[in-house]
């Protein structure tokens, strides 16, 4: 209590307290939809309390929050993902409930889910239409379909097509079919949870831009981000979730980015990215030379080196992901040789590059990252068990005060240990999976996205860690779709574009907008002359290279 | 080029009898062609009525069949498609089971199993003075299984033995072993054991002997396994005697169509299989170690 | 230094994916022209009828289980579930004939239909409204359907009218303009069945409940309707494959459509369906039918292999058949 | 506005969990209670020993079942793999019997083993790197070694010779210290594998192989390695169960294990291990066993139905217990 007083006391009061039993003041719209200590618990667990919001039309709303806040989990209570156990929820003055997804989409309000939740078997136009195809006479028209698919898709900037499979998109073009889902029809409330968590650049602007378009129509928009500045940009209110409670509801111009950070996690912060460490000179740990991805990166050389922070920059889709996966095992690969502290590696497998010293934590953190029906000590221990037990047998005790360790130096939130990896908030199951690789005690770590989902006290977190372990001497290879991110962070960035590596900058020439300059326009920076030769050279062999830029 | 084509069309082996069948089938192919060049013998097994259909249509498809000895799975699903092989000229023997219309067998080679039954009951009754307590195991439900029954019960039906129970056990010794437990469980008084199959009947005699009950006075079975067999020659106390009911019915049967295409005038009409008893001794004349049944 | 090769085939998703789906088609080309290679007869008119005839039964239930199997779940009763409508089929024609002479055939058929809706209804409900593995529901139906044939044959078998036989036998025996009724009718059912599975709205949810059940959910699509439909479905097709199979063997017994429920399921798979749901393809089913029945005819006419080892090797061939698939892709 | 009914039951995750663990337990002291109360025979010493005794055999090849099916697979040839190694295993025996005496069993018991073993392997090897359905891949080994014992055996049995019979009883029939040999090598087989599932580094990655096989790969494990086991462990347990089983009866026949594959996997489901993998429960499975065969053990020892009907009230005992798993949910 006195905690949250004290912060009050520092910025304006908020517009309306947790407690606030009226409903919105007089003269203003009626809300959209409204939330009336609205809350839930699971068995004993209560992730989230007595929360009254309204969303008004013509509104974007922000709901920010630390990791495991409760802000998903009011999401799912508002769409009918998930039912409240205790409080109401109210359209205009009727009172509503959902007892499921469906009846709040009759009811015009759709939620985004913050983690993709869609049928990998179908194309994305029947995705779109699931459950509300249309028909010409008994049969689908499937051609009515696609064009209104590809409109809504041209609408946000989405590349694929409404004929592709959606297994076998990317993560990118997933999120935007997920949005592109939920815009289908009109609606009244439109719920983003973390949309543009696995975005970057244009497409991170043509998203916003559809919000406002929303906006301008009159739907009501709920938005949460760990992307401060984008609540900043766009939202008219901001709500502040901490702990499962209400902190409050604020105007955005009356609070800085600073401000919201704050409130978040209830303490004040200091300096997001940590010193940098300069370029390393070191003799290289990593070495490739020229390996082909198939479907992926055409020809890739780079060479990483204890101490120093390598920034993997480019578009999305520019082939970052495959070209790591790819270098693991994990897709096919042709080329070399790979180098590892000076030696070559016999197999490319994630196991033989483990034993060796070096990780790979994935960005798909759903479907490759975790084991979300498992729970949280069998899958922090997955990776690293050859590590952890010389022996074929386990040491359950042991699981559980590495569980116990990891919670604590990742600042896992968990209301139990015994939960599934499923049941943890999206950022917490980010830093578990980080935990979960660093278990190996690895000496290179690529990370693909390091702190997708990750509030902003706990990314601060993240780099002091990054830093930390590049300072003992491990290096670090960050792939990574946030621009301010890759360059607060990295010593040297590559930037790849249409699966070639096309520049290396590094010490001041590290700016977001070389970056951008390098990845979009092909003319490379100072020092990408020699990847620039090796792009001329191999392109009349290889062919175009794969991948929308 | 006028080889003669005898078609053969059996059972597939799923358990001991019918493996005995084509055992013997194949037997007959064998030594029919070895000694008659010009005579050639297909033998052809199937898994079901359904699939028996489809052989017999495969292989009449295809080539000009001389003779089509048959067992089939049951009658009436076998008879239309046995007279459409007819129609083309062929010559017809069924074994086993009759066709549900007798013009369409040339030669009928018939076992009997209502005789297996009723014969076993008849000893069996005699044997308990009229009156006891039985149980009995039967195997998959088909014809053969139900005929057999059927003549069993409707000679105790005449005497005091009461037939205690009677389950499936699937013509297979496991199960029969697992039958006969729960039954020595089941029943504190059993004063004798039919297995409508020899095959079973191992099954049944293991339990009886691991349960060291005494007042089971017989344990009979069916067919005249060669095992079965065996002990009956050797005057086994609780299995004296048994019923012959030999898959080698269908070399006989093979023999007997052969024998038209080398120079014999064709074998028509019925020739029906009694079901003697097998005793000590008369064993000696069904003892055949060689076969695997 | 690197190969090249391996870059060189642009090849997108699209054009894999047909190829995939060809690998059925496919592999049935390819045990023809084993068979034709094995017996000049194999081509003969009469045995390809014959074989496609016969092909019919398991085709017909095989277009019911895709749409089963393709929401994600199995049912492992439909042989015995034919073995039980045959059976009440034929009791109820003979006891209709002294009445209404050939016209009883029309009520048997009619009933055949009813019955097996209803005891896929069954079956769905168990697994939807149970939510219990369709395996375990499946098999546990299919003990009670094959007791029933049991019980109702008292163990022995069920006849049909001699009476009833001329009228119904050109169900099984005749053609229309020369394409066998069997055919014709299966025909129709994979034409209805792909129509479905491809053009309404019921198969576009079928496919999506099978690929993501919990999406289909939000999105408002009944899964536990969707799925026990499908099994309705099923046991409307087994209903029909029971009209087409009476003539031909004219009787039930309790070994009636023993281990069908193997062979469909192979059929489908084969086919390309995958057995975790979210995929269906009903042509590669058909193609998978054809293909069992076609091992099991070389099986008769070649004369190759001791009978014991037939079984063996149609498992090889099958197998061989679905690494074929994998080498095509 | 809530609804209620989601929030009534306090069970939180944990204890939640716990109750459905115990569900194949309370379903086998339901039937048990039952048994006790359809015939007080049941519970006679003589009967319980027999029912647990012979539950041995399923119970130990659906301990190498749980973990094939908690890795994301199948085994569909276990039965017909039994009757192979029993068949190999009594042919060995019977050859070195003149010359080794009875200690030509232990040179039959390690081929069984190392046999089991590499039939497994097959099964293992094309699953994983033919990368076909479970399903098709053992349906297809299990039709051939259907075949090879109806090849080895002429279509009749294989008996072992005589001498050795009465070396090889007890391994049946003998008991230590009141509890049979198969009970105890029973016991033997599940605190082994459930060791190994629950305690070992492999049992654990199986598992995570099952939960979600690509999370597993991008964890470096080798999901092929892992999956391969699963079936050298599943035939193993087949060797294991053979071993066991031959002097039971001392033959081998074309119908030994048959159906035993229906009744393994019945056994896993109903312990509660998951179809779609991902989930074993050890004890569970025992559990399954145990009911299966008790289940089995009271149809004859009431006399409620007809013989014909046993299987339709089997297979509704088990879909009721199944359903009951939900409600005590
Ligand atoms: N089924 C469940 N059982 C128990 N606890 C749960 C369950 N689902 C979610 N939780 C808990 O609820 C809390 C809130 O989760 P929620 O996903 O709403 O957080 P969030 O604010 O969206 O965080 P993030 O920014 O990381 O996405 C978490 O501590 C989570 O562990
Ligand atoms: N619209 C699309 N349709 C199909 N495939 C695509 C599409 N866009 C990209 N891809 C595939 O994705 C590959 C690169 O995606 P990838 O996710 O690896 O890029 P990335 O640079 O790692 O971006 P991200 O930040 O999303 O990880 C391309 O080579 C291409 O094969
Ligand atoms: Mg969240
Ligand atoms: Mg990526």
């Amino acid at each position: 209590m006195t905690l949250r007083a004290d912060l009050q006391g520092l910025t304006p009061a908020p517009l309306s307290a947790a407690r606030a039993a009226a409903p919105a003041e007089p003269g203003a719209p009626p809300p959209a939809l409204r939330a009336e200590g609205i809350g839930k618990s699971y068995g004993a667990i209560t992730v989230l309390s007595d929360v009254t919001l309204d969303i008004r039309p013509g509104e974007v709303h922000a709901i920010i929050g630390e990791n495991g806040a409760g802000k998903s989990t009011l999401m799912k209570l508002l769409s009918g993902h998930v039912l409240p156990t205790e409080g109401r929820l109210l359209q205009g003055v009727r009172e509503v409930a959902f007892p499921d997804a469906a009846a709040a989409e009759r009811a015009g309000v759709v939620l985004v889910h913050q983690e993709i939740l869609l049928a990998a078997d179908l194309t994305v136009a029947e995705n779109l239409f699931l459950g509300r195809e249309l028909t010409r006479g008994v049969s689908v028209d499937d051609r009515a379909m696609n064009r209104r698919t590809a409109e809504v898709l041209a609408s946000i900037g989405a590349k694929c097509g409404p004929r592709d499979r959606v297994g076998s998109l990317p993560l990118a073009q997933r999120q935007l079919v997920q949005i592109a889902r939920a815009l289908l029809e009109p609606r009244r409330v439109v719920i983003f949870d973390e949309p543009t968590a696995v975005l970057a650049g244009d497409e991170v602007t043509a998203l916003l831009d559809v919000v406002r378009g929303l906006r301008a129509r009159g739907v009501a928009v709920l938005y949460i981000s760990h992307r401060l500045d984008e609540v900043e940009a766009l939202a008219d209110r901001i709500t502040v979730l901490r702990d499962g409670r209400m902190i409050g509801t604020w105007e955005t111009a009356q609070l800085s980015q600073r401000d919201m950070a704050e409130k978040m996690v209830g303490r004040a912060l200091g300096h997001l990215y940590p010193a940098k460490r300069g370029a390393a000179s070191a003799a290289p740990l990593l070495e490739i030379e020229e390996i082909s991805v198939d479907h992926g990166a055409v020809l890739a050389s780079l060479v990483v080196r204890p101490g120093e922070v390598l920034g993997i920059g480019g578009m999305i889709g520019s082939g970052r992901t495959e070209l790591f996966e790819g270098l693991l095992g994990l897709r096919p690969a042709q080329g070399g040789p790979i180098r590892f502290d000076g030696r070559a590696l016999p197999r490319r497998s994630v196991s033989a590059w483990q034993a060796a010293g070096l990780v790979y934590l994935t960005e798909d953190r759903k479907d490759r990252g975790l084991l979300l029906e498992e729970p949280l000590a069998a899958n922090l221990t997955l990776q690293a068990l050859d590590h952890l037990n010389p022996g074929p047998v386990l040491a359950p005790r042991r699981e559980a005060e590495w569980l116990a360790k990891a919670i604590e130096e990742y600042d896992i939130r968990v209301r139990s240990p015994l939960l599934r990896a499923g049941q943890l908030s999206g950022g917490n199951q980010q830093k578990l999976l980080l935990a979960k690789v660093m278990l190996t005690d690895p000496r290179v770590i690529i990370i693909d996205e390091p702190t997708r989902g990750i509030d902003i006290g706990n990314k601060s977190q993240i780099y002091g860690f990054i830093d930390r372990l590049v300072r003992a001497g491990k290096a670090v290879v960050v792939i990574s779709s946030e621009l301010p991110e890759l360059v607060g962070l990295s010593d040297r960035v590559l930037v790849m574009r249409a699966g070639r590596l096309v520049a290396e900058l590094s010490g001041d020439e590290i700016t977001e907008k070389s970056v951008i300059y390098a990845a979009t326009s092909g003319a490379a920076a100072r020092g990408g002359a020699a990847a620039q030769a090796r792009e001329n050279h191999t392109a009349a062999q290889a062919g175009t290279g794969q991948g929308a830029v | 080029q006028d080889k003669r084509i005898i078609a053969v069309s059996i059972p597939a082996a799923t358990h001991g009898w019918t493996g005995g069948v084509v055992y013997h089938a194949e037997q007959a192919e064998k030594e029919i062609e070895a000694a008659f060049p010009h005579i050639d013998i297909v033998v052809k097994t199937s898994p079901s009525a359904t699939a028996q259909v489809s052989a017999l249509e495969d292989l009449s498809a295809g080539q000009k069949l001389d003779a089509l000895v048959i067992l089939p799975f049951t009658s009436e699903e076998l008879t239309g498609p046995v007279e459409q092989v007819k129609a083309k000229g062929t010559f017809i023997a069924v074994v086993d089971r009759g066709l549900t219309d007798p013009a369409v067998q040339d030669l009928y080679v018939a076992g009997d199993n209502i005789a297996v039954g009723a014969n076993t009951a008849k000893w069996m009754a005699e044997k308990l003075g009229g009156e006891g307590k039985v149980v009995v195991l039967r195997g998959i439900p088909t014809v053969i299984d139900d005929e057999r029954i059927q003549g069993f019960t409707e000679v105790m039906k005449d005497t005091k033995v009461e037939i205690l129970d009677i389950q499936y056990a699937n013509w297979n010794q496991d199960e029969a072993f697992k039958l006969m437990q729960d039954y020595l469980a089941k029943y504190p008084h059993i004063d004798a054991v039919w297995a409508n199959d020899d095959d079973m009947l191992l099954g049944v005699l293991e339990a009886v002997k691991q349960s060291g009950r005494s007042e089971i006075k017989y344990a009979l079975g069916g067919n005249g396994m060669k095992d079965v067999v065996k002990m009956v020659m050797e005057e086994n106390a609780m299995t004296p005697i048994s019923t012959p009911y030999p898959p080698s019915m269908i070399k006989s049967a093979i023999y007997m169509v052969a024998g038209q295409f080398n120079g014999q005038a064709p074998m028509r009409g019925s020739f029906k299989l009694d079901a003697p008893l097998i005793t000590p001794q008369n064993a000696e004349q069904f003892w055949y170690p060689d076969s695997p049944f | 230094m690197t190969t090249v090769s391996d870059i060189a085939p642009p090849a997108g998703g699209l054009s894999r994916i047909r190829w995939m789906d060809m690998a059925p088609f496919i592999a049935l080309a390819l045990v023809i022209v084993l068979g034709a290679l094995l017996n000049p007869n194999f081509l003969s008119a009469t045995n390809i009828a014959n074989v496609v005839t016969r092909s019919a039964f398991i085709a017909i239930i095989a277009v019911g289980a895709t749409f089963v199997i393709s929401s994600g779940c199995l049912d492992l009763s439909v042989g015995s579930m034919m073995a039980f409508v045959t059976g009440l089929m034929i009791l109820t024609m003979n006891k209709l004939a002294p009445t209404l002479g050939s016209n009883a055939i029309f009520v048997g058929a009619g009933l055949g239909l009813i019955v097996g809706a209803l005891c896929g209804l069954v079956n769905g409900l168990i697994v939807t409204l149970g939510r219990i593995e369709p395996f375990i529901v499946t098999l546990g139906t299919m003990g009670i359907f094959r007791a029933l044939i049991t019980w109702m044959s008292n163990g022995g078998s069920i006849p049909m009218e001699r009476s009833l036989r001329e009228p119904y036998r050109p169900v099984y025996f005749g053609d229309l303009f020369g394409v066998p009724i069997p055919v014709v009718i299966t025909a129709l059912v994979v034409l209805a069945g792909a129509f479905i599975l491809y053009r309404t709205k019921y198969g576009r949810r079928c496919i999506a409940v099978g690929s993501n059940a919990e999406v289909a959910r939000f999105s408002g699509v009944s899964v536990t309707r969707i799925r026990t439909l499908t099994f309705v479905i099923q046991g409307l097709c087994v209903g029909i494959a029971a009209i087409c199979y009476i003539p031909r063997l004219g009787a039930a017994t309790p070994t009636t459509g023993q281990l069908w429920e193997l062979q469909v399921i192979t059929a489908v798979v084969i086919g390309g369906t995958a057995l975790r749901g979210g995929k269906a393809r009903i042509w590669g089913t058909i193609a998978g039918a054809l293909i069992l029945e076609i091992i099991a005819n070389l099986m008769v006419l070649s004369n190759m292999v001791s009978e014991y080892l037939v079984a063996a090797v149609q498992g090889v061939i099958i197998i061989l058949a679905m690494l074929a698939h994998r080498f095509i892709r």
